[in-house]
């Protein structure tokens, strides 16, 4: 259960715990999922008792929310975000246009699986979800935290290369910075 | 013996020299000038051994030259900037043209402020007054032709300070027979109040000229952005203070004990107050580098100003204090943005950004530089401004002291504008090649940079030869240690302490977060930054420069509007239109010029009575 | 030379308790706006979780040198502050230097960390930080006016720049200043919403427009460490005012009950109110807050 | 010679006055369709503009009559005053769609005709800023024209999860589970699909 | 060797006899004996000068002692006048030598050796008719020499020179007249002692004459109208002959005149009124002047403004401040018009705005004109700083603070317009194509002559105070004239 061997495992229990109870979201508001966080956060749901809260950017989020369909030219800025965030990281992928395409199967510009392009931890599904399953999802993602599984980071940092091979495939034109953690 | 005429015949010897030296063995030239000036400094290190004054007469006037505590501190204080400045333009100038000239008007300068500080009568002093006016105006104009209208407009304003001196030099010399330093201070009482007052209205506006008083001080962002960089230095670090030197004489020594006296102190107060003030506010929306630290100095002047005025024994420390600590810091920022100018070429902040990395060291220079001027602890301007501000609430200056407050604060946003805006922010694609400046310009940054440190730990190496001077000034007393002050309601900062504290919880905490996860640190490009995700191409620029105090300057609303520059700008323009017209006196036709002479003829015969007293 | 133990521990101990508390209130603040918003909100340690999470993440992403010693500018400022204030009045444990400065001294450090941390964001490159910074030193010369015309005002009537000294004059409930000039008090509490940072006040990290403002490029334990500044520098605060206005507090007790009650003006004041821009913000403090300033130098000057 | 209160049929009368060879008529309320030659459509447009005061260009869009071989512009132009709206068509060349930028009167034209760009590849001679607009390094058909095939592009580029293979026409998964009847013509549209 | 003050008007007139003949011979001849005279005369002023110095000399002509004959008083002011003249004069002498090309150079030297003969005579004369015929001399020398150039605009210059220099005669010759119909002497000594007998309406009647006779001659306002013109359209070094040498002279006889002859407070009092408004409107017509010796003009009239203040106020000091001032006048002005030359002449165009950057192209000339102006503005530590501070105190002392006031403003202005031409120089473009011609060796040397001199008094002045002290006496002590005058 952990993934920093040389660390002892109190500190990485206390570590775990702190990282599970205090999850800061980078909604990616793409899609109709983004009209599902507000509930998620405010009175009738009130995310925060579960320590979620809202990051205003990148370097300072813990979980990227990706909430619906992705065009190419958005999975550019979400695979740039992503990368910007700090480790350890998670993504959430929202309602089933993040899982198979959904409605946008056949649309000429608009990605099936997210999981080919970025590790999604936990994938919500739904056409949206609603706040409850979204807040299901949390709990589903501070569970594999605590039990040290919610590794995508690492993930994608060992498996770079097959990642880039899927995203350069769509994304013909890749003009960016290299991957700094 | 050596003395003060070997001193001033060194400098402006070592200034002809390297005139004939540039135009003959150029090598030659910056040698001369930096031997002169460190012989020069030696010199004025020991002339206060040297008690006799130095007598002789030009034609009617007694000449007498000598070392006085008040006088000492500021020779200290052009010897040691002009020794760095020296050094610095010799890798600044190094590929410039005209060195000749331009080493010449500089040694002429700094001669010019000795001979002022040393001069103990009137003549010499207004005679080396004019002679650092015109050299300092033609090293205004050295660098191009736009630095024209700028030079005329700083010797206009020069010329009617310098002739508001001269008037009130003769108003003395009718009243008092004598021009000697000793005899005037000692005599000045039995002149008539009008002369008094009128002495010293026109001393304090002559000198306020040179410290940029407002609202006299038009001149002076121009002058300062044009002259060349080490000149700079010196033009705000040194030669503004001969202002504040003649304030400061023409206050205690003749005005004090006056009917008039608490008013001009008063006045003279409000005016420092708020010429702090309002240059603090034009500096904020400059875009020029050189113009935004040369409003910063005037504002810095106006403190000085204002500290002075108020009279007081702990005000008259903090304003020598700041005068000193202002030589320093601001020939620091001039010097560094000169580094700045001279790898890059330009001083307009909106077209640089991001040298930190390629300039670390002038960086450096510049972040100790804004510490001071804003009057953080531990570096030296604190102490200034803590004296200041006690000093003016514990005489009883309330809305004052708030003034000084307000311009003081404020001034963190020009500070911070000017580092940011040159240092930080991204990297420009222009300065990728961009290096470090020469040795030779970052050591005596540098050097400065670290006094400003041990000032501000040890003000009483500073407040020694300071107490030496306000003895001379009229006696005025005040106690301090090396590393303590004390202000009159008992209170005390122990400075020590606050370096102590503040540099232990800094290191602490730097090895902290740099020991914990150093191996992870990842350094990233200014370009790899949070922008929704977009990516910055290389030659793309996102720095926020242009424009950086909007929000402020639609607070402040239309406080800046009316502008002295401009009323003059007019004056100037409807007084010349007026002599346009006048010139046609002159019709250039044979006829009317008899008909000027038999009138004129007529005149006289007709009016002889009134002007002869005689009816022909 | 003889070390003064005591103080050695004041100086080790006070920025602990410091830490603690003031991380309690974030979270007792957090609970409070969610019971305001009809939310039950995080636990009341959620800041610590916070904390630690952002000192346990594994990676930071540092833009040069002076983005990395920002943090640490910060953490001085605020830490140096607590120094020269006395936490705990006639207790030598927690005086620690409060004898070695004044209030004007303190007015300059608590400057200290605006601008290091101005300089680290600076560095980063990030426009929205740059924007932030220019509301922030905006804002800050807005609410400097009243608060150094109150602080000028009982500087002059209490005839002293030391805070203990401040300390002394209160002696009994009666002598609190906050009942000898009212008025002074208010000026004070105006500019002391602005110094909070919270709406209306809170252009600075307005997060929809400016993505946080100047922290924005900070991240993991940089930022970690400015939220354990920011709480330390809060605590500070508030027992600044308290000794300034409040009579100081003889035991923690006291001191907690009445820096909370102190604390709860800006949060309940923020919760409800829309934000100000920062020319709204800047007028507003050189309007009401400045006019009350003024009248509370001139009611001390015409009592003589 | 404003037409302040012009109705529908004012307006088609003025309309034929000036263009002879115009299709003029009368949709419904408020909606009157000119049909147009090509050349004549920016001098109608300016026309409308200035003297019969439609003020506003409303939109912007295009049709692909692959059959024709033409592409279809639709100019909206709406009028405050009468609140009328006049729809002007007109057909462009498939071969060589070119027509000219109608930045210059309605500053607003610029974008409509960066994004008919984009999805048609029509060229506005004229308009400096077409060039990419909202896709991002498209190469190859514009993907709004009828000849580009949208399923074979996205099976060709974006991973396919498999599972879904029943479920690519909804209407028809959902008549199988529930029995419900389909109409014929949507029947060929899934049948054809399936084929493929 | 015995020399007599007699030389100074008898060499140079033989010298302007002698010059068309000798040209008929040989040209370098006609350029080298004005050198050679001034030189001389040099010589023999220097050498006179210490015995002046202890006792006025008075030389009589053709053996009739005073009152009845003529005679000359070569006096402390006399000499340091003439001294002055001299060395002008030589340096002049130096520059034309090879500026002046154009034909006729023997015109041009006879001419340029009336106006000394004619101006030393004014100077050392102590005969009032004897004046007036040098007088006529050097004006009508000064008229042809405006018109040398010989072309529209300097026949319209010389032509309203004339125009008004005869006003000036005939007004001096009708207060001759009067004054020998009052008191039946021409000597100037004896008309002085017997000047007091005279009523007061025909004294200022006269005075009149006088004032405005010379004032026409002197620059004074209204009066100089003829003045621009006739400096700008002269060749350049004439208008140094007329700053140093010509309005010189005639300043001397009017204050000779004031001091001795009439000394009325009223009269004074005029005078530095009147020296006020010529100094206050030349300024301000300098200020936007297009060509240079135009400007040039203007600010000498400016400058004798100055030395009318200083000698209105009247006192010993206030008047040995004017008579610093007109020393320094005459070197820094002549300095100013040979170095204008050149720059005039390498421009190609009398315009100022022709000038610019010539400062690279032509570095010393440039250099000189520099000097001169900053000398002029009266910055130390160049000499019009010392004569300008002189006069300002004196003047101060005398209680005329308002004309202190209005004398540093003109001082403002004057600053402003030579550093605008200055700043031309330097820090233009340049668009001159001129990189052929040079400023020739002789040239040079003038103005450096010029230039080390007022460098010398600048660093150094009480050397020159120490001549005018005696001077200034010589002037304000009647008694004393009267008494050498008239050999008693």
């Amino acid at each position: 259960m952990t993934y920093d061997k040389n660390s002892k495992k109190i500190v990485d229990i206390i570590q775990n715990f702190a990282r599970k109870h205090s999850l800061w979201i980078l909604a990616y508001g793409t899609g109709c999922g983004a009209i599902e966080v507000p509930p998620t956060m405010t009175s009738r749901y009130d995310g925060e008792r579960f320590g979620l809260r809202g990051a205003a950017t990148p370097r300072q989020a813990d979980v990227l929310l990706i909430t619906g369909y992705l065009a190419t030219k958005t999975l550019k800025r979400v695979i740039r975000t992503y990368e910007q965030m700090q480790s350890p990281k998670y993504v959430i992928g929202f309602g089933s246009c993040t899982i198979n395409g959904g409605m946008y199967w056949d649309s000429y510009n608009t990605i099936k699986a997210l999981d080919r392009y970025l590790p999604v931890d936990v994938y919500i599904n739904g056409c949206m979800p609603r706040p409850e399953s979204v807040i299901s999802g949390f709990i589903k993602l501070q569970q594999l935290i605590s039990e040290g599984k919610a590794n995508g980071a690492e993930k994608y940092q060992k498996n770079l290369e097959w990642y880039r091979e899927n995203q350069k495939k769509v994304i013909h034109n890749w003009k960016m910075p290299d991957y700094n953690w | 013996m050596i003395s003060i005429p070997v001193l001033l015949l060194l400098i402006f010897a070592a200034g002809l020299l390297a005139f004939i030296a540039h135009h003959t063995i150029p090598v030659l030239r910056d040698a001369i000038v930096i031997i002169a000036i460190t012989i020069a400094g030696y010199i004025v290190w020991q002339l206060p051994g040297q008690t006799s004054n130095v007598n002789f007469s030009i034609g009617m006037f007694a000449i007498n030259w000598g070392v006085t505590e008040y006088s000492q501190l500021f020779g200290l204080l052009i010897a040691v900037l002009s020794f760095f400045a020296l050094i610095y333009s010799s890798a600044f100038m190094a590929n410039k043209e005209r060195l000749g000239y331009f080493y010449m008007n500089f040694m002429f300068s700094i001669g010019a402020m000795f001979g002022i500080v040393y001069s103990q009568d009137l003549i010499s002093l207004f005679f080396f007054w004019e002679i650092m006016t015109w050299s300092s105006f033609m090293l205004t104009i050295y660098c191009c032709e736009e630095a024209q209208s700028v030079g005329l407009k700083y010797f206009i304003f020069s010329a009617i300070g310098a002739y508001s001196i001269l008037t009130a030099i003769v108003i003395i010399y009718s009243g008092l027979g004598s021009l000697q330093l000793a005899n005037i201070f000692a005599n000045f009482g039995t002149m008539s109040i009008a002369a008094k007052l009128a002495v010293v209205i026109l001393l304090i506006t002559g000198f306020g000229v040179k410290s940029a008083m407002m609202p006299l001080h038009v001149w002076a962002p121009d002058a300062y952005k044009m002259s060349p960089a080490p000149y700079t230095a010196i033009f705000s670090g040194a030669l503004s203070k001969m202002g504040i030197f003649g304030i400061g004489l023409v206050l205690f020594k003749l005005a004090a004990g006056q009917g008039f006296y608490p008013y001009v102190q008063e006045i003279l107060a409000w005016i420092g107050a708020l010429t702090a003030l309002f240059s603090t506010f034009y500096a904020i929306f400059q875009t020029d580098a050189k113009k935004l630290l040369a409003y910063s100095s005037i504002g810095q002047l106006g403190y000085i100003i204002t500290g002075l005025a108020i009279g007081t024994p702990l005000s008259i420390t903090a304003a020598l204090f700041l005068t000193i600590m202002h030589g320093i810091f601001k020939s620091m920022l001039f010097l560094s943005v000169g580094a700045v100018y001279y790898r890059t070429g330009t001083t307009n902040m909106n077209e640089v950004s991001g040298l930190i990395r390629k300039m670390p060291y002038t960086f450096f220079t510049a972040l100790f530089g804004i510490i001071t001027v804003a009057g953080i602890p531990p570096l030296g301007g604190f102490a200034g401004k803590w004296m200041l501000y006690e000093s003016l609430i514990q005489s009883n200056h309330y809305f004052l002291v708030i003034v000084i407050f307000f311009a003081s604060t404020a001034a963190f946003l020009y500070l911070y504008r000017f580092i940011f805006s040159m240092f930080l922010g991204q990297e420009e694609k222009e300065t990728e090649n961009v290096k470090e400046a020469p040795l030779r310009m970052i050591v005596p940054m540098l050097i400065l940079a670290v006094s400003t440190l041990v000032f501000g730990v040890f003000p009483g190496l500073l407040l020694k030869p300071i107490s030496g001077a306000m003895g001379y000034l009229g006696n005025f007393q005040h106690a301090w240690e090396t590393s303590v002050l004390f202000n009159n309601w008992g209170s005390e900062i122990d400075l020590n302490t606050i370096v102590t504290s503040i540099g232990g919880v800094f290191i602490i905490a730097w090895i902290l977060i740099t020991v914990k996860g150093y191996r992870k640190n990842r350094y990233v490009t200014t370009k790899d930054i949070h922008t929704s995700g977009e990516v910055p191409t290389g030659n793309e620029n996102l720095t926020y420069a242009i424009d950086f105090y909007k929000p402020f300057e639609r607070a402040l609303g239309s406080v800046l509007k009316p502008s002295v520059d401009k009323l003059y700008n007019y004056t100037g323009k409807l007084l010349e239109d007026s002599f346009e017209h006048l010139r046609y006196v002159y019709t250039g036709n044979g006829q009317t010029y008899a008909m000027y002479v038999m009138g004129f003829l007529l005149i006289l015969f007709l009016f002889s009575e009134l002007i002869f007293g005689v009816a022909l | 030379m003889d070390i003064n133990w005591l103080k050695v521990l004041g100086i080790i101990i006070t920025p602990i308790i410091a830490f603690i508390v003031g991380v309690a209130y974030g979270g007792i603040v957090r609970n409070i706006t969610a019971r305001v918003q009809n939310r039950f909100g995080p636990p009341v340690v959620q800041n610590f979780w916070d904390i630690i999470k952002l000192y346990s993440k594994k990676t930071t992403v540092s833009h040069g040198w002076m983005h990395h010693l920002a943090p640490v500018f910060a953490i001085t400022a605020s830490v140096t502050t607590l120094y020269f204030i006395p936490v705990l009045r006639d207790s030598k444990l927690f005086a620690n230097l409060s004898f070695s400065g004044d209030l004007i001294f303190l007015l300059y450090i608590m400057v200290f960390g605006s601008l290091g941390m101005a300089l680290g964001v600076g560095q980063s490159g990030n426009p929205n930080a740059a924007i932030g910074v220019s509301r922030g030193l905006s804002m800050m010369v807005g609410y400097e006016i009243p608060f150094v015309l109150a602080l000028v005002a009982i500087m002059i009537q209490f005839h002293t720049t030391s805070l203990n000294d401040l300390l002394a004059v209160q002696d009994k409930f009666t002598n609190w200043i906050i009942f000898q000039s009212p008025i002074a008090f208010i000026a004070a509490i105006l500019a002391f919403l602005g110094m909070m940072g919270y709406a209306p006040f809170d252009v600075v990290i307005a997060p929809a427009e400016i993505a946080s403002g100047p922290p924005s490029e900070f991240g993991g334990k940089y930022l970690g460490l400015m939220q354990t500044s920011r709480s330390i520098f809060t605590f500070a605060k508030l027992v600044l005012f308290t000794d300034i206005f409040l009579g100081g507090a003889g035991d923690f007790g006291t001191l907690i009950v009445k820096t909370f009650l102190l604390y709860m003006i800006p949060v309940l004041t923020g919760i409800v109110n829309p934000r100000f821009r920062t020319e709204q913000a800047i007028r507003f403090f050189w309007k009401w807050p400045t006019v009350f300033g003024v009248i509370a130098i001139l009611a001390v000057v015409m009592k003589g | 010679m404003h037409i302040q209160d012009c109705t529908e049929n004012t307006c088609v009368d003025q309309i034929q006055k000036i263009f002879h060879t115009a299709e003029v008529e009368i949709q419904r309320k408020k909606r009157v369709k000119v049909k147009l030659r090509l050349d004549l459509v920016p001098l109608f447009l300016s026309y409308a503009r200035d003297y019969l005061n439609f003020k506003h260009l409303a939109h912007i869009s295009c049709v692909d009559w692959i059959e024709e071989n033409e592409f279809e512009l639709i100019f909206m132009l709406w009028s405050y005053e009468a609140s009328l709206m006049i729809m002007v068509k007109t057909r462009v060349n498939r071969e060589k769609p070119e027509f000219i930028t109608l930045s210059h009167l309605w500053p607003q034209a610029e974008t409509y005709e960066r994004e008919i760009h984009e999805m048609y590849g029509i060229n506005f001679k004229g308009n400096e800023r077409l060039g990419e607009f909202i896709l991002e390094d498209w190469e190859g058909v514009p993907p709004m024209r009828r000849d580009f095939d949208t399923i074979k592009y996205s099976k060709e580029n974006f991973y396919q999860r498999p599972g879904r293979e029943d479920a690519q026409d909804v209407r028809e998964t959902i008549s199988k589970h529930s029995g419900e009847e389909v109409p014929d013509f949507a029947k060929e549209f899934s049948i054809r699909r399936i084929e493929e | 060797m015995n020399f007599s003050p007699v030389h100074f008007i008898a060499v140079p007139l033989f010298a302007a006899f002698l010059i068309p003949i000798v040209g008929r011979f040989s040209k370098e001849a006609v350029k080298l004996i004005p050198g050679l005279v001034l030189l001389y005369l040099s010589y023999v002023a220097i050498s006179l000068y210490p015995i002046a110095l202890q006792k006025p000399i008075v030389e009589i002509i053709a053996g009739f002692k005073p009152p009845f004959g003529i005679s000359l008083y070569f006096g402390p002011l006399a000499a340091f006048l003439v001294t002055m003249v001299m060395l002008i004069g030589l340096v002049i002498w130096l520059y034309s030598y090879k500026f002046i090309i154009r034909e006729p150079l023997e015109k041009y030297y006879m001419l340029f050796m009336l106006v000394i003969a004619g101006a030393t005579g004014i100077m050392i004369t102590g005969d009032i008719f004897n004046m007036f015929v040098f007088l006529e001399i050097t004006s009508i020398a000064a008229y042809s020499l405006t018109a040398f150039l010989r072309d529209k605009d300097g026949a319209e210059a010389a032509f309203k020179y004339l125009l008004i220099g005869s006003f000036s005669s005939t007004f001096y010759l009708l207060a001759v007249m009067l004054i020998y119909a009052n008191t039946g002497t021409l000597n100037i000594a004896d008309i002085a002692a017997k000047m007091q007998t005279v009523p007061n309406q025909p004294k200022i009647f006269i005075m009149i004459l006088f004032l405005v006779g010379f004032g026409i001659e002197s620059e004074l306002f209204p009066l100089n109208g003829w003045a621009p013109d006739a400096y700008s359209q002269a060749p350049s070094p004439i208008g140094g002959v007329f700053g140093g040498i010509v309005v010189k002279a005639s300043t001397y006889a009017m204050m000779r005149f004031a001091f001795v002859l009439f000394n009325f407070h009223s009269m004074f009092e005029l005078i530095l009124v009147l020296g006020v408004i010529t100094m206050l409107i030349a300024e301000m017509s300098a200020m936007r002047q297009q060509q240079i010796k135009r400007m040039l003009a203007f600010s000498s009239i400016g400058q004798m403004g100055l030395i009318m203040i200083a000698f209105g106020v009247g006192t010993d000091a206030s008047v040995r401040a004017a008579l610093f001032q007109v020393f320094n006048h005459a070197v820094i002005k002549t300095l100013l018009f040979l170095a204008a030359g050149y720059l005039v002449f390498h421009s190609g165009s009398k315009k100022i705005s022709a000038l610019d950057g010539l400062g690279h192209n032509k570095p010393i000339t440039s250099f000189f004109f520099a000097l001169g102006a900053l000398a002029i503005i009266g910055l130390p530590p160049f000499s019009g700083f010392w004569s300008k501070l002189y006069i300002l105190t004196s003047v101060a002392k005398g209680g005329f603070l308002a004309s202190v006031v209005l004398i540093l403003f003109s001082g403002i202005i004057e600053a402003i317009y030579y550093l605008r031409v200055v700043g031309r120089l330097y820090f233009k473009k340049d668009v001159s194509q001129d990189n052929v011609r040079r400023t020739p060796i002789s040239g040079l040397v003038a103005m450096g002559i010029l230039a080390v001199v007022i460098l010398y008094v600048g660093l150094y002045p009480h050397q020159i105070i120490d001549l005018i002290k005696p001077a200034a006496h010589d002037l304000v002590d009647k008694a004393a004239y009267i008494k050498y005058g008239l050999l008693h």
